[in-house]
């Protein structure tokens, strides 16, 4: 092990530094200076990400249990991105009075989840992948607790905590039968040696719900509205983008890899899971009034998708699970962004608030049109990309009546969707929400969420990029 | 010893008190039950951790490791709980789960 | 560079030209200089076109672009036209001239109006030039998300539910296209090496029978659902009863046409074997839409409803057309795509004016029109003789092309079902006559209406164009056929080298 | 003989007191139950010459967080509160499907036959722990350690977030 | 062979003014849009003159048959590989004959209208309408090819509508006008059928290669059967479905009598002397395919045409409004021409018939132009078309009266007036082929000479009505056409039709057959008789009589009722029965389902609800049950 391992670990490494520097500068600072934190961990995150995008190479530390390529780079560099524009995003919503005192443990706790995913992502066993995976979780429950005064909030790191506690300890029940099937958490021996051997079966499902758990597929899915709707905006918005978006990747790597002999089980299970997840996911948002519960909802029925280019199996499916959720980190971010906007400036988050926004916020309207309409698949932007090539990978495989459901769920989504539409630009309000003015990181963040809507399903080099680095399931 | 004992003793154990960790879970109304049933899961998944290492593959020590991290996570995870129970015991004046249900539908 | 490039061009110019005008006057100027260029470029395209073809060039598609997009994929954004994408291209053009002149008043958020207004017609331009499938799925959708927006926000009456209803029910039909398209993809190679979106490449191939069995429904009904396909249809009155003025005109006008023109290009002639073999369920479900809408459209009370149902009937001859599968019939369908377009976009025009002025598009209501209002009594009746398929008239001509070309066919149950079609053609007659005598005719019944004003000018300007365009086809049919005709033939042959089996 | 008592005795242990955690209508008294459980889960380990792993799940989890829970009871619940238990149907839908669940994991555990990977066994002694716990190749633990480090740091700091009073914020 | 191509213009003329007029003529003053129309419709009847002279006699060589004559044909719209629709002129002696005829009465009506419709605001639109109108039936009968005739028929229909709905702001015109449009329209159903069954076997349009007796049309055709009788027939009968709509045969000619609402120089024009033959002019036009390949569709003309003659007799001998009276007399006529078609054989002596329907069809144009024109001298005079309004008016309009006392006696066959001529000759072919239809035709002829005399007695003579305004003659204008067209009644019979006009281009002789000539007079003069014992003046005579027949009269009256079962079919079967059912199956049904589906959806909604219900225990209760279920179905299941 010498220096250059080290730097192939940057984005884990950095970010701890991060974290405890974010720590050191608090302790020096005096209380009435704290907002100071803010803009230079802004500055240093926005160094780790440019820093992030450096050429990695392959490599395998810690005798195969930290594993790092070009692709796992890439996945952390989305997710970089992902919690950039998120913390621009929250930079209003920290500078409110009430989280002046916590504005640094915002950001450790961010950071240290961000490193759990990084390590999740870069696990070569199933001991660095459930560290990963609880570091991930266990802050982020601290998150979602993090607004003292508002009971749905602990409701929310309660119950974000004691579910994934469950999913966990199942998870684990799961990781020890394949271990003790196969010898080894090793991901390299676990797959040479899996076998379909029933109790294998048994021990990957146990394994795939803790995973379901985390992207919220039905029916492991129901702590994530309450969650969603408790959490503040800002960790809501993380949890339905990086979380997900990190268990996304972990899940399609996993399957591709660890568990490729089971593809012909785990495809019947997936092909159910899929189907339930959007069919439930759609039925849940066409009837919520909260934005943010309906957002949750929307991201199950999204997580559904995803599923499809799991099944393709191929090169294809990989490469558009990945870029899927690239668009959806944009896509998500736009229409939380805006929900996180209108909420820390005026408390309001109900459908009903929207009423009439178009007229006073064309802007905000018109980028959560887009948001929302890139989450619906709709041409031209991004969104609608990334379902077609999720479809393509599933039919690649020949699920066609998968993809028929599918996209038969889209056009439901499409439903809901527009019902946040007609709010903004059609129902008439005589007194819609005040005409106001985000501060600048707030608008960068949204900025720059909108332009990945619109850019990246044009820009096919992302795609091919991705394509270039995906493998598909290992034969 | 192990030659007394077969493994399958060791996973009916463990395996039994995962399900009533489980069965812990569903009913207990008290929180920090709730969570002390979760320390049951992860205690029996401890167990199959260790049975299995000294038994199958003892010339290496992963599921020992495993078990002391899955200790050292339990903790983190029973820090936190709590520290989550206690504000809910502020705001709630109760840690009985089915009082924790302002948000649904 | 092809000239095919600028219909995309001109639309996104103008929608930044829209931006940033400040209120109604300059953006319905910048509106119509914009779709005006784009009017006369297809124009142009014609010319072109027509010279090109006379120098002996014999290729499928002509003025082609390629720009390789998704190369993992083989995406390309492909273009390239055909007599018959010209002929639809040069109808939108004149459509979306005609739409822009109809909406010269919308005062309510006239910039988002006319921006949403042009990205619908800059997704049927994009649609009508693709030749890569992928291209055209995505035209397609572009094309029918701004109607949510234009109904719901500009609209009339339930406009919210119609929206809905239309966005969702065509949302549900590229569901099915979804499935079609991705299935025919998957099959354009024959050892699955060399996988396209391209139209023609597609067509070289021969996608297995059983693949074709399953996709060719999801495909045509996929299309269908657009075209007004019975039982699909329902999306179509109240859409368009709800829908502003002009976008009445080009959704009826161009964007139900992509469905017959998807239907023809797409299922039947990619999938010609399974369109051969599914054929007859197809037929019968479009000579009910003809028959069917028409008598519907007899006893509708309100214009726009019966013109809704007027068009279900005459969009199911267009798919009804399109699957006789021989070139006169298709020929047919095809001029009846642009006949119709041009009608019934001049009956949308029309009623949109009436109801500014009488704010009531109930017949029962109004009456002797023509004494007032002389000018749109005179244009309505025109629109409705071209409708009910009067010589001299385009619909005329298509109706006939299509009865004579269908009743070629060699099977009886075609010939009979022709008949059961053709027989619509009185029926039209009833309701098209009923309207002209409720609404035109007849004393006047309200004195309100007594001080109407006739036609503006920019009214005059959009019914006249279209008046023209629709007489142009009427009296001389024949540059247009034989321009489609000449892009027929390969096609037709295509699907002539089928054996063809009689069903009975 | 020995062993196999231990190991009958612990194993009871084990599944009895889990039951009277999980039904023990006194929340004190279940978590002394819980360490009951935990304690004989660290005889088990002891009986199978797992020494280091037995002292460390006597002190880490028997002393460390049955005294954390403890204390918690303690402070949201009067001592002798008796639990509110769960209602009928909930219990025994719970039950039933726990014993499904648990029939249908037993029976595929047990039908599956586990193979050992060597017959020898080898003697570890704490020093082979230590080195394995900071060695960074195959079979190494220094990265989960150091991780694990970061995790109770985020633990700590989230628990600090989440329940420190606000009355710096009243300031 | 002469060179014809200048024909061309005939119907161009007519066009040119239709489009002058129609998009300037409301800046002209009406007088002289008026004059502009009838100038050019009198171009066109110099040219249609000059062309009938040269057909007939200046380029024709004596002994030879006449030949029919492509003059002029472009290609229009191509179908297929063998049916292209071309517009053309084809020249042959009944496309001349018809040429005649039309601009002949076209020019007299238009002179006419110049003072009928003189203060009217729709002058000009009035003027392009009969222009339009004149472009469109000379075009029918110009055209080379049955689709062409198609697409002219077509003009002509709506032509018809237009102008019979020239009153737009009167309900009953507007009511009038649809009726006949749909009616025809229905009609014209059948044409289109029988042309794309006739084109689909024979794959041409064209007349000439259709009707050529040795043609491979005919020769190839009869092979496949449908029914009992083969495709052409068929198709031919469907073909005779549209003539029969535009001429108003039975049961299709429910339209013509109220035809009549539209101003009566109209009625004179379309619905009278020209549109209404051209069913007539389609089956002689078609007369070869007819008689020598589908005789049985030639029976059923005969019969339609018979039965629609006697049918329309009766009804006109008890309507009262004299336009009325006109157009059943124009229907029971038409019905002549079309038995004689249907008796008629192919090739000389034998065609007979059809020689005689076309010398009827052409004096018919003059004598019913005539009449319907006096009629309108009246109703200008009178401001009315019911006879109980008139009477005693001879004194009033002496020429309107003289004028149509004679265009009454042609009408009744009285020689040696024209109608005598051509009466005869149909008599005589019916007489050869079938006694019965000959009998029915006796009987006509009667009631024709009745109701006629009838009608002029109640105009002219009878009661001594009041007069509010002294009625007066009509101005120059419109009594000149008058006098022109009762000097065409007179001597039109003398024309030799059966050198000009035949089914196979050659002349035959053809004679005055007294035998059957003397008794159809003696007839017609005891018609004549019992209407002047009736109505020459004012007796109680006819109301008995109706007494005494009570409910034939009221059937009769009543037109036996055809309007009721119009309306039956029209308000009760089509809107009814078919359209208020589907309508009502669209919205609940169709659109029920799609929106029971949306409805469906939303109730899924609330009914999972609550899956989602809060409680954390429920939500781990599902995940450990889903995970159970997992294990269960794919661990044991499948």
């Amino acid at each position: 092990m010498n220096f250059s391992d080290i730097l192939t670990m940057r984005h884990e490494l950095m970010l701890t530094l991060l974290a405890l520097v974010v720590l050191i500068i608090d302790l020096n600072l005096h209380n009435r200076n704290k907002h100071l934190i803010i803009p230079v961990t802004l500055v240093l995150f926005f160094l780790h990400t440019v820093v992030g995008f450096l050429p990695a190479e392959k490599s395998i530390l810690f005798g195969g249990m930290y594993r790092t390529n070009s692709l796992l780079v890439m996945m952390k560099n989305i997710l970089n991105i992902g919690v950039l524009i998120i913390l621009l995003q929250s930079v209003t919503w920290l500078k409110k009075e009430e989280n002046r005192e916590k504005i640094s443990e915002y950001f450790v706790l961010l950071f240290s989840t961000l490193i759990g995913m990084d390590f999740m992502i870069s696990s070569g066993d199933f001991l660095m992948f459930y560290l990963g995976l609880e570091l991930a979780t266990i802050p982020v429950a601290a998150l979602a607790a993090y607004t003292h005064h508002n009971t749905k909030s602990a409701e929310a790191g309660i119950k974000l905590l004691l579910s994934s506690a469950l999913s966990s300890g199942i998870l684990l029940f799961g990781i020890s039968l394949i271990y003790g099937s196969t010898g080894s958490i090793y991901y390299d021996t676990v797959m040479d040696m899996y076998q379909n051997s029933p109790m294998q079966v048994m021990a990957f499902i146990f394994f795939f719900t803790g995973m379901a758990f985390k992207i919220s597929l039905v029916p492991f899915h129901l702590w994530t509205a309450d969650v969603y709707e408790g959490a503040p905006i800002n960790v809501t918005s993380y949890l339905s983008v990086i979380s997900k978006g990190a268990a996304a990747f972990i899940l399609i790597i996993v399957m591709f890899t660890v568990f490729n002999k089971l593809a012909p089980v785990y495809n019947h299970i997936l092909y159910l899971i899929s189907v339930l997840t959007m069919t439930i996911g759609n039925l849940f948002a066409l009837r919520q009034k909260n934005m943010k519960r309906f957002l949750a909802f929307s991201s199950i029925a999204q997580a559904g998708f995803i599923l499809l280019g799991i099944l393709g199996g191929n090169v294809l499916g990989m490469t558009s699970v990945i870029y899927f959720v690239l668009v959806y980190i944009f896509s998500n971010l736009g229409a939380f962004g805006v929900v996180s906007a209108i909420q820390t400036v005026t408390g309001k988050e109900s459908m009903d608030d929207y009423d009439g926004l178009y007229a006073t916020n064309p802007k905000l309207s018109l980028l959560m049109m887009l948001a929302l309409f890139s989450l619906a698949g709709i041409p031209p932007v991004a969104g609608f990309f990334g379902k077609f090539f999720l479809f393509a990978s599933a039919a690649s495989a020949g699920y066609y009546w998968l993809v028929f459901i599918a996209v038969l769920n889209a056009t439901v989504s499409l439903y809901y969707y527009l019902l946040v539409v007609k709010a903004m630009f059609i129902n008439k309000n005589e007194t819609p929400l005040a005409y106001f003015k985000s501060d600048l990181a707030t608008r960068t963040g949204l900025i720059l969420s909108g332009l990945g809507i619109f850019i990246l399903g044009f820009w096919s080099q992302i795609y091919e990029v991705i394509n270039s680095l995906s493998f598909g399931i290992i034969h | 010893m192990i030659q007394n004992i077969p493994l399958s003793y060791y996973l009916v154990i463990s395996t039994l008190m995962f399900f009533i960790g489980i069965y812990g879970f569903l009913t207990r109304r008290n929180l920090i039950t709730m969570l002390m049933s979760v320390e049951l899961i992860l205690n029996s998944v401890n167990i199959n951790f260790v049975a299995f290492n000294r038994y199958l593959y003892p010339q290496q020590l992963q599921g020992h490791f495993f078990m002391l991290i899955v200790i050292a996570v339990a903790a983190a995870e029973a820090a936190v709980a709590i520290a989550i129970i206690i504000n809910i015991y502020r705001n709630f004046k109760s840690i009985d789960v089915e009082n924790v249900d302002e948000m649904k539908y | 560079m092809s000239i095919l490039n600028l219909f995309i061009i001109i639309p996104i110019l103008t929608v930044v030209g829209i931006v940033l005008t400040k209120d109604l006057k300059q953006s319905r100027l910048v509106s119509a200089i914009g779709m005006g260029v784009q009017m006369l470029l297809s124009f142009v395209l014609v010319y072109l076109y027509l010279r090109e073809r006379a120098t002996g060039n014999t290729a499928a598609m002509l003025f082609t672009y390629d720009a390789l997009w998704f190369p993992t994929l083989n995406i390309h954004y492909s273009l390239g036209v055909d007599g018959i994408s010209v002929a639809m291209i040069a109808l939108t053009g004149i459509v979306v001239f005609a739409g822009i002149f109809a909406s010269w008043k919308v005062t309510y958020l006239p910039r988002e109006f006319f921006i949403s207004l042009i990205i619908l017609a800059s997704g049927v331009f994009g649609f009508f030039i693709s030749v890569d499938l992928f291209t055209m799925f995505l035209f397609y959708e572009l094309a029918v998300i701004p109607m949510y927006l234009l109904i719901g926000i500009w609209g009339s009456g339930p406009k919210e539910y119609s929206a809905m209803k239309l966005t969702l029910m065509l949302m549900a039909g590229s569901a099915m296209l979804m499935v079609g398209i991705l299935g025919i993809y998957f099959f354009s190679s024959p050892d699955h090496s060399h996988l396209t979106f391209n139209l023609l490449e597609i067509s070289k191939i021969r996608i297995p029978i059983e693949m074709q069995r399953f996709l060719f429904p999801f495909t045509f009904v996929g299309f269908g659902i657009l075209g007004a396909l019975f039982p699909f249809h329902t999306w179509s009155p109240d859409g368009h009863a709800s829908a502003p003025t002009a976008v009445s005109m080009l959704h009826a006008g161009v964007l139900m046409k992509l469905g017959g023109y998807g239907a023809f290009r797409v299922a039947i002639f990619l999938m010609p074997e399974a369109a051969h073999e599914q054929a007859w369920i197809f037929l019968i479900l479009t000579s009910i839409s003809v028959v069917y809408g028409a008598f519907s459209a007899a006893v509708q009370n309100d214009l726009k409803y019966i013109n809704a149902y007027s068009s279900v009937s005459h969009c199911g001859l267009v798919l009804f057309a399109v699957l006789m599968m021989n070139q006169t019939a298709m020929n047919g369908a095809i001029v009846q795509m642009i006949s119709h377009g041009l009608m019934t976009a001049l009956f949308f025009a029309l009623i949109g004016m009436i109801y500014g002025r009488t704010h009531t598009r109930i017949i029962q209501e109004m009456g002797g029109l023509m004494k007032v209002i002389p000018f749109l009594g005179v244009v309505y009746v025109i629109a409705g003789l071209a409708s009910l398929g009067l010589p001299g008239f385009s619909g005329f001509v298509a109706e006939m092309i299509i009865f004579t070309g269908a009743f070629q066919h060699v099977d009886v149950f075609h010939r009979v079902i022709t008949i059961v079609a053709a027989s619509s053609i009185v029926i039209t007659a009833v309701y098209i006559l009923r309207v002209v005598g409720l609404l035109l005719m007849g004393p006047i019944k309200n004195d309100h209406f007594l001080h109407l004003d006739d036609a503006k000018w920019y009214e005059r300007i959009s019914t006249i164009t279209l008046v023209l365009a629709i007489t142009a086809i009427g009296v001389a049919p024949f540059w247009l056929t034989n321009m489609i005709n000449f892009s027929l033939a390969p096609i037709v042959e295509k699907l002539s080298a089928i054996q063809i089996t009689s069903l009975f | 003989m020995l062993n196999q008592v231990m190991f009958f005795l612990f194993g009871a242990m084990i599944v009895i007191f889990s039951l009277l955690t999980v039904t023990s209508r006194k929340i004190l008294r279940a978590a002394v139950f819980l360490l009951f459980v935990l304690i004989s889960t660290a005889g088990l380990y002891f009986a199978l010459n797992y020494n280091f792993l037995a002292a460390v799940q006597l002190t880490v989890y028997a002393g460390g967080i049955v005294v954390l829970i403890i204390f918690s009871i303690l402070l949201t619940s009067h001592v002798s509160e008796r639990a509110v238990m769960a209602p009928f149907k909930q219990s025994l839908l719970s039950a039933l499907a726990t014993v499904a669940g648990a029939t249908l994991t037993l029976m595929t555990i047990l039908q599956f036959t586990f193979v050992p990977n060597a017959a020898a066994d080898p003697h570890f002694n704490i020093t082979d722990v230590g080195n394995a716990l900071v060695s960074y190749n195959r079979d190494g633990y220094a990265l989960p350690f150091e991780v694990v480090s970061v995790l109770l740091l985020a633990a700590m700091i989230g628990a600090i977030v989440v329940a420190k009073k606000e009355k710096m914020l009243k300031k | 062979m002469a060179d014809y191509t200048y024909t061309l213009l005939i119907p161009l003329i007519p066009l040119f003014m239709f489009l002058l007029l129609g998009l300037t003529g409301h800046k002209m003053k009406p007088v002289i849009s008026g004059l502009i129309g009838t100038s050019g419709l009198g171009i066109a009847a110099i040219l249609a003159y000059a062309t009938a002279i040269k057909y007939f006699w200046t380029a024709h060589v004596a002994g030879t048959p006449y030949v029919s004559i492509k003059a002029f044909e472009v290609s229009w719209l191509h179908l297929t590989e063998k049916l292209t629709i071309h517009l053309g002129v084809l020249i042959d002696p009944i496309s001349v004959m018809m040429l005649v005829v039309i601009t002949t009465v076209s020019l007299m009506v238009h002179i006419y209208s110049i003072g009928y419709m003189k203060g009217d605001p729709g002058f000009y639109r009035f003027f392009s309408f009969l222009s339009l109108f004149s472009f469109s039936m000379l075009g029918l009968v110009l055209a080379t090819n049955i689709f062409q005739m198609y697409i002219f028929w077509e003009l002509v229909g709506v032509s018809s509508f237009l102008l019979i709905g020239y009153y737009y702001e009167k309900p009953s015109a507007v009511a009038a006008s649809k009726k006949a449009f749909i009616v025809t329209r229905f009609a014209d159903l059948g044409f289109l059928i029988g042309i794309l069954m006739l084109s689909f076997n024979t794959g041409t349009f064209d007349f000439q290669t259709l009707t050529d007796p040795h043609g491979p049309a005919i020769a190839s055709l009869g092979g496949a059967a449908f029914m009992g009788m083969s495709v052409l027939t068929w198709s031919m009968i469907f073909i005779f479905v549209g003539g029969a709509g535009k001429s108003a045969m039975f049961p299709f000619h429910i339209w013509l009598p109220d035809a009549m609402e539209g101003p009566t120089p109209v009625s004179a024009l379309i619905h009278a002397a020209t549109m209404v033959v051209a069913g007539v002019y389609l089956v002689a036009r078609l007369f070869p395919v007819y008689a020598l390949a589908a005789p049985d569709a030639l029976h059923v003309v005969a019969w339609v045409g018979g039965f629609s003659s006697i049918f329309a007799a009766v009804i006109a001998c008890t309507q009262t409004d004299i336009k009325r009276v006109l157009a059943f007399s124009t229907m029971s006529q038409i019905g002549y021409m079309m038995l004689s078609l249907g008796v008629s054989g192919f090739g000389g002596e034998e065609g007979l018939g059809f020689m005689a329907s076309n010398f009827h069809l052409f004096t018919h144009a003059m004598f019913k132009a005539l009449l319907f024109l006096g009629a309108g001298a009246v109703i200008h005079a009178v401001h009315s078309n019911e006879i109980k309004d008139m009477g005693n008016l001879r004194k009033y309009l002496p020429i309107t009266h003289i004028t149509f006392l004679i265009a009454c006696l042609t009408i009744a066959g009285i020689p040696p007036f024209s109608g005598f001529f051509s009466k005869d000759e149909i008599l005589v072919a019916a007489f050869h082929s079938n006694k019965i239809l000959f009998a029915i035709e006796y009987i006509v002829a009667g009631l024709t000479a009745f109701y006629m005399f009838r009608l002029y007695y109640g105009i002219f003579w009878g009661k001594k009505t009041h007069y509010h305004h002294t009625p007066h003659e009509s101005p120059l204008v419109m009594t000149i056409p008058l006098m022109i067209l009762t000097f065409g009644s007179v001597f039109a019979g003398f024309l030799p039709f059966h050198d000009m006009v035949t089914a196979d281009g050659k002349g035959f002789e053809s004679h005055i057959d007294w035998m059957i000539a003397i008794p159809s007079v003696l007839i017609g003069v005891i018609g004549i008789a019992i209407a002047t014992v009736m109505y020459k003046n004012e007796t109680a005579i006819p109301d008995k009589i109706a007494g005494t027949f009570k409910h034939l009269y009221k059937w009769a009256h009543r037109k036996f009722y055809m309007d009721e079962v119009y309306l039956f079919v029209t308000r009760k079967i089509i809107f009814r029965y078919i359209s208020d059912p589907i309508a009502w199956f669209d919205r609940h049904i169709i659109d029920g389902t799609m929106n029971g589906i949306a409805g469906m959806t939303v109730y899924a909604a609330y009914a999972v609800k609550g899956l989602q219900s809060g409680k954390l225990q429920q939500y781990a209760f599902v995940f450990v049950g889903g995970t159970v279920i997992l294990v269960l179905i794919f661990v044991y299941l499948v």
